[in-house]
């Protein structure tokens, strides 16, 4: 009997160890046998039901769909490993973040924002873990790299793209402190000021 | 070390001063009177901290974030004379300070020089004003900083994410042929010949190449046949073209000694077999090729 | 709200990556939240359960349980590994394209207009993709094979005779003209050429 599209498909995502995307899910199937993608996304949304209820969930990231345990269930899972993974340090998770939110960026624009030079060790560390890759160089003296995050970093922090990062705090500008200082001043200019922040 | 809680004892000092002169602090201009404690931090500790220090700008920040200052309005003075105490510090730690931390003080340097100068009061701060630039970086940085956290506490893999993983079946692992396209094919040997500039000595014509097939051809089938007569191997249909073609191929195999050629009495029937040396090791028919020896 | 056993031991299984002992999925629960061995195995029993019919299974093996894709999707999943078909060296295709032309060749005959020593692994690869064949041998010392082009090679190509071949004349032609495009338009392009020449 042939197995119903679903039950390959949940299988594949098990045995495969990685996300897999809508056309690997496909190809799973002979040429003159494969689902449309209608199908496959059909199928993905009866396994997210059908998982409802129960210590796994259908997760899509941003290189495809894994199952994986639901969030819930985590501190249970997690003692089945005794030592705990290790922590980062903020230098590696602020230029991490400023690469996320601000690439293609040069190593000499993430370190004007920090106000440190960065070390090579965290570039490096970065690029060794597939979470910051080359994305390209910014055409200035010596051709600075461009780095860009991959989509195994997004994988990684369970994303599905970089929209879903939390947003950043607003900057401020003067002109907001002056409209605070002085409510008649903001009163009377408070179109002018609210464009100049915008 | 006595130098160390020396120093410590002052930073104290400087830091009960720092909240008692804070009242000209303003949040969203309204002056405090008083502020929230600091935090009092252990001589031990003082080493720790300092060192905690991501750059100048988090150290700036953490100056004006512990008095509740608006980044906006900071009391540069004030702030100058703190962070300097904390570079004096550092120094005197010996801690591997940056070069970075001594360009900012001489920024904040720079601003106080600026503030103490006249100034006309009733207009708003140009766009020259440097303190606009600080408190721009200042806040920049502090939004990654912020962001580094939220970045910490995204659910991640084998912290907080763990995905299912079972086995599969064993089963052997098909291998795929590499394609090629006759172009890739032509393009090769396009390049050879432009390696070669000999070449010309194997220079082929496109007529030539039905005489080579025809060759391969004729080998491949004396190879299983003990004689063959020559007008057989003449395809029916091809005309005078086929005829010559066959008669040219056999005459290059004969010239190349990789057939032998009887003829039993004058204008019999002229029969074609391989050469023995041909015959004795070709795998004829066998069109998916031999092993290799 | 508590998630029942059941899905907690579903979840640790999937996750563990490993078979797990009776003994090892009760240290899953705080020590006074331990359930007994045959609560375990119940709730073992209807894990089991619950996967008859689909494409995964839970399996008793020597050091304990394990969840494992069906022996029947295994057609299915093993599409997940089947490599991507790699690319002929530059030397395989001006190998072949030598016998095409030249054929019947020997291997020194090869050697020589190529200018340098063919590998054996080369011929090794034509001749079990089918591409060529020994023809013959050539009456010289140590009676070098000849080798020819075989059908299957031409079928591959979609030449109904070694005379579809194009022209060297075309084809220092075709070269030049290359020299003068775009690289990744040509790149683009060679499909169409390819059949086009045909």
């Amino acid at each position: 009997m042939q197995p119903q599209v679903k039950h390959i498909i949940e299988a594949a995502l098990l045995a495969a160890g990685e996300p897999l995307p809508i056309e690997r899910l496909r190809r799973l199937f002979p040429h003159d046998r494969q689902p449309e993608v209608a199908a496959v996304c059909d199928a993905l949304a009866e396994l997210a039901k059908d998982f409802e209820g129960r210590g796994i969930e259908l997760k899509e990231v941003a290189s495809g769909y894994r199952i994986q345990v639901r969030a819930q269930l985590a501190p249970w899972v997690a003692q089945l490993w005794v030592t705990k993974p290790g922590r980062y340090s903020r230098a590696l998770l602020e230029t991490l973040a400023i690469i996320a939110y601000r690439q293609p960026i040069t190593r000499g624009e993430i370190e004007e924002i920090r106000g440190v030079a960065l070390s090579s060790s965290i570039m490096r560390a970065l690029q060794e873990r597939g979470w910051i890759r080359v994305a390209g160089h910014r055409e200035l003296p010596g051709r600075p790299a461009l780095f860009g995050t991959t989509r195994a970093f997004l994988d990684y922090f369970n994303l599905k793209s970089l929209n879903e990062m939390p947003a950043l705090t607003e900057i401020r500008f003067w002109s907001d402190y002056d409209a605070e200082l002085d409510p008649c001043l903001a009163a009377a200019e408070g179109s002018n000021t609210a464009q100049a922040a915008g | 070390m006595a130098g160390e809680v020396g120093v410590a004892k002052e930073i104290r000092e400087e830091q009960a001063h720092a909240r008692s002169t804070a009242a000209v602090a303003k949040i969203k201009g309204e002056p405090l009177a008083s502020l929230p404690h600091d935090l009092y931090i252990p001589p031990d500790a003082l080493e720790v901290i300092l060192e905690s220090f991501e750059g100048p700008l988090d150290l700036l920040l953490y100056l004006i974030r512990r008095q509740n200052l608006d980044i906006l309005d900071i009391p540069i003075a004030e702030i100058t004379r703190q962070y300097m105490r904390y570079v004096e510090l550092m120094k005197d730690l010996c801690l591997d300070l940056a070069a970075e931390y001594l360009a900012m003080a001489a920024v904040l340097a720079h601003i106080k020089s600026r503030m103490l100068l006249p100034q006309p009061t009733q207009e708003a701060p140009d766009e020259t004003d440097p303190r606009i630039e600080l408190a721009r970086r200042l806040q920049e940085y502090e939004q990654f900083k912020e962001a580094a956290g939220a970045l910490d506490e995204l659910p991640r893999l084998a912290r907080d994410i763990f995905p299912g993983r079972v086995p599969a079946p064993v089963r052997r692992i098909e291998r795929s042929e590499p394609v090629v396209s006759l172009r890739e094919l032509i393009m090769a040997l396009a390049d050879v010949m432009a390696r070669a500039e000999h070449f010309a000595q194997y220079a082929v014509q496109r007529e030539a190449l039905s005489v080579r097939q025809r060759m391969v051809d004729i080998l491949s089938r004396v190879g299983c046949e003990c004689f063959c007569a020559l007008a057989d191997l003449v395809p029916a249909g091809e005309g005078r073209l086929g005829v010559t073609v066959t008669f040219l191929a056999v005459l290059e195999l004969f010239r190349e000694r990789l057939i032998e050629l009887r003829q039993t009495e004058a204008f019999a029937p002229i029969y074609v077999r391989a050469a023995a040396a041909v015959r004795n090791s070709a795998t004829p028919g066998n069109e998916q090729g031999m092993n290799n020896p």
